[in-house]
């Protein structure tokens, strides 16, 4: 079955997911590959949304992170206040995903701004939940697709940490959690390296190059040892995300629409 | 002890030129009546505080009527940028904006602490993070029992809050359910609450440890029908997801979003807010 | 995951004697029959937290099983004094009693803290006040916007915190209603929270913002019907005021109380909470 | 018609209630007067007990701070972090109720030990949510009962601030609330004194005499100038507040013969 790289990342994404995962889930892919996992692999997941929804388990992806339908399928609905301290600070969150404008190839990400912060070229949306997300989630797990606009070798500014300069700087910043242990993108599964931290390609998908892979990526790509080798999306795999999908559409094209 | 108002009256009495006001909601309950209703009102070089920007106030630093933003996440949630925000921070159009910029979970704190009268909050936050380096309202303590370094950010004490509700009782207390966010802590962190709501009842009939905002802590009241859209109120109609896309459009250009201002918000009234939501209920 | 376990079970795989244990509770929902447990179980040298010691306490204190006492509210609540306190604090009997004690306020707050994942908690707090002079743990520091000072106090962090709840449903996730206290805060402090409920339904069936508790964040869960009494479950059963009444009387004489203690804790198991309670059912 | 001490202590306090109080309320003396209040000159008064009921309305008078009957009337019940931060340190609170083991003539409370704290002669119960109360509601009511163990010269342990030493010991503190404004026991008003602080008798009930009135208190007593010529409670007053005694003990009393 053919599929588009967007699909074989959210698959690859939600493989990644266990049962007794607690996840920080921000919108679009990371949304797409939790609720995917907790209908194939992984039934009873925990989903959380940053609203405040608690063990949610939405019939159709949510367009804002505070849809209607997170509220009204979770377990219980807690504060702002609440949600931030007691679940992400509090230590309860097992992997917080993340996504960039700019990503570097220790994990650190902007999604801040593009140029100066006081006179920026774009100024993005900034932090939210992130700056938190990076640092008290027990793993960050970040999705995105390759460009050379993003994967970048210096980011204009560090909304969200991962691994610094790499290394030890973590730690010895007092930061007690591991940091970005899979990067997950539309070409390959990407993951630190021991003692330096450096994201480095574990995995190829299918039919993808190296030199194809160096063209989305600004700085010179580390591949592990030995590649494993990836299985591509199944059929059943594909089918589900796709149905899931094509809920989503009905569902919110018909609010739109009435 | 809160009064029933009609809400240009609430607006007209509350906020003045140059006053401290946060609109909260998270993605949920947004007060876009009131907002809308402020715009009308002539008030200007307001500072606002929200954590999720939003078009809520892409509208309203699109109008020129805010000098400083203090947020934490200015995005269209599950669309993308907020392209009047960006032009005044990028081209200062059509005026200059400050900007103080948290995480959400520093702002959630911040609004906590002022609803607690403490001066500040401490949270483990923005570990490794720049913002701490480009805003000096985010500093660092340590902790007297561990030797710890937390960070510390002022409370949030705005001179009103203004909140969108579901429900209110004839007494003037007030139900918020569902995606509550920091609807309960703004409210209570500001000299003034103002609140929206959906219907006035004979009581609330609500859940004992439900998120319920006595009269007493309120200033005012107003019932608004639809007063949260394009945003939603649970029970009463569902988020307007393609308002929000169109919104992308309108907001590109200059032009098209003063005429659109002008047709939809200038030249309107908060009843119209019960016709939008029309096709939105459940 | 939680996991449903005898109550004997639960208590006997998670304290061990020098555990720091917080049984919470604030008059309602007070976990007697884990307490009860927990004495029959031999564990000794306890540090033990709560808000309002109560009877609960008084009885562990009287049976020489604490070793420390972290407490804001050593009263029988609408009665008066705990004697069995007093006699070890007093006296030291039957053995030293060694105690930290705090307001409501920084004690609530130490909760929250520990829940948190904070090493401490500030609040405006014993202005004028001697505790401060008297607890080297109450410490204070200064606001670095406002240059105020406040009171600090540490973080509770209990080994295990137990509370009574309401109903777990089948997968074991917990609703607390009514009176709530500190008990999610405490549950979600400690390293272990283990909880007695009234029963187990299908569904919670509450409202979208009751207070519930996820089965991921508790360790284990036991059935013990009445097992609040002589405190009470909302919607279950009455609090027992004659019970509270007449402990006055049996905790003042060391021999009516150990009399007392083994007739009525020793000699007993958990199903015994039901009977207690079927005249207090509404 | 005839009442006791505590009666027309009761009904003293009640009087002083405005309907737009917003009352800390205590077990006791205090919740019979806030109650008696909400019956008699002041239906809409706001009442809160610190285990979290807001705008609560018993129909009987609660034994415990935590009654299901206190929760059940109310409005909303918050949790114990919520009401000792956003209502009571929030500044929401027009009057709290305090009591006392021992009182000083500024005001200062002890409930915490008789004797020396690390050795006590008696250990009380300490002082739950009494030092906040006394700092942070606009105002303190003090109820009890005079009696010279009780009114002594020098408390044992500064539980709850008063006026510390008198004078502006209070405001030098940095504690912005008015701190104790009324003192009602079972035979008269007191009120600080302007500038020293120092709480002296208002009001003598009728047929109280100055040497009864010495033989409680332990320090020289002061009178105000112009003494107010205290109305006893009226009729009405005194069966509102029988009939809700009764009814407290009926209510209770049948729970607990059942």
């Amino acid at each position: 079955m053919t599929y588009s790289p967007y699909e074989i990342m959210v698959v690859s994404a939600a493989r990644f997911l266990k049962n007794d995962d607690v996840c920080f889930v921000g919108i679009g892919a990371p949304s797409a590959a939790c609720n995917l996992a907790k209908l194939t692999s992984a039934p009873n997941i925990t989903l959380i949304y940053e609203s405040g929804t608690i063990n949610t388990a939405p019939k159709v992806l949510p367009l804002s992170i505070g849809d209607g339908e997170l509220c009204s399928t979770a377990l219980t609905t807690v504060s702002g206040v609440e949600m931030f301290n007691y679940w992400l600070q509090g230590g309860r969150i097992t992997v917080g995903f993340l996504g960039a404008a700019q990503l570097d190839r220790f994990g650190n990400i902007n999604t801040t701004v593009i140029g100066n912060y006081n006179k920026p070229k774009v100024r993005l949306p900034g932090g939210g939940g992130a700056p938190e997300i990076a640092s008290h989630s027990k793993q960050v797990y970040i999705i995105m697709k390759q460009s050379p606009r993003s994967f970048v070798s210096k980011i204009d500014f560090f909304t969200s940490y991962g691994f610094g300069k790499g290394g030890s700087e973590r730690i010895d910043k007092g930061i007690t959690t591991k940091g970005p242990q899979l990067l997950i993108t539309d070409k390959a599964i990407w993951k630190p390296t021991p003692q330096s931290n450096e994201l480095q390609v574990v995995a190829l998908y299918p039919g993808v190059t190296r030199e194809e892979m160096q063209d989305t990526v600004g700085w010179p790509i580390k591949y592990a040892k030995n590649l494993e080798e990836y299985v591509p999306p199944s059929k059943h795999e594909l089918e589900v995300l796709r149905d899931l999908q094509e809920r989503t559409k009905l569902a919110h094209g018909k609010k739109e629409s009435n | 002890m809160t009064k029933f108002q009609p809400l240009s009256t609430a607006i007209n009495e509350n906020l003045e030129s140059g006053s401290f006001v946060a609109f909260e909601g998270f993605t949920h309950l947004i007060p876009y009546a009131a907002a809308h209703e402020t715009i009308r009102s002539g008030v200007k070089d307001l500072t606002l505080a929200r954590m999720t920007p939003d078009v809520i106030y892409d509208q309203m630093i699109g109008m020129g009527i805010v000098k400083k933003l203090i947020f934490s996440y200015a995005g269209n949630p599950g669309v993308g940028l907020l392209r009047r925000l960006r032009d005044a921070v990028e081209n200062d159009w059509p005026k200059p904006l400050e900007i103080e910029e948290h995480s959400h979970a520093a702002m959630a704190n911040s609004y906590e602490a002022g609803a607690s009268n403490l001066p500040m909050a401490i949270l483990r936050g923005y570990q490794g993070a720049d913002l701490i380096n480009v805003n000096p309202r985010i500093k660092t303590i340590e902790c007297p029992f561990s030797g710890e370094y937390l960070a510390a950010v002022p409370a949030l004490k705005p001179d009103v809050s203004i909140i969108h509700a579901q429900k209110a009782d004839i007494n003037g207390n007030v139900l918020v359910e569902g995606i509550i966010g920091v609807q309960k802590q703004a409210a209570l962190a500001a000299d003034k609450a103002l609140v929206t709501v959906e219907e006035v009842v004979l009581d609330l009939g609500s859940h004992p440890n439900a998120c319920v905002i006595p009269s007493w802590a309120i200033s005012s009241i107003s019932v608004v029908p639809g007063g949260a859209h394009p945003s939603y109120a649970q029970g009463y109609y569902e988020r307007d997801n393609s308002t929000y896309l169109e919104w992308d459009k309108i907001s590109s250009d200059r032009n098209a979003f003063s005429e659109w201002m002008q047709t939809n918000v200038l030249d309107q009234s908060p009843e119209i807010f019960a016709e939008r939501v029309k096709h939105l209920r459940e």
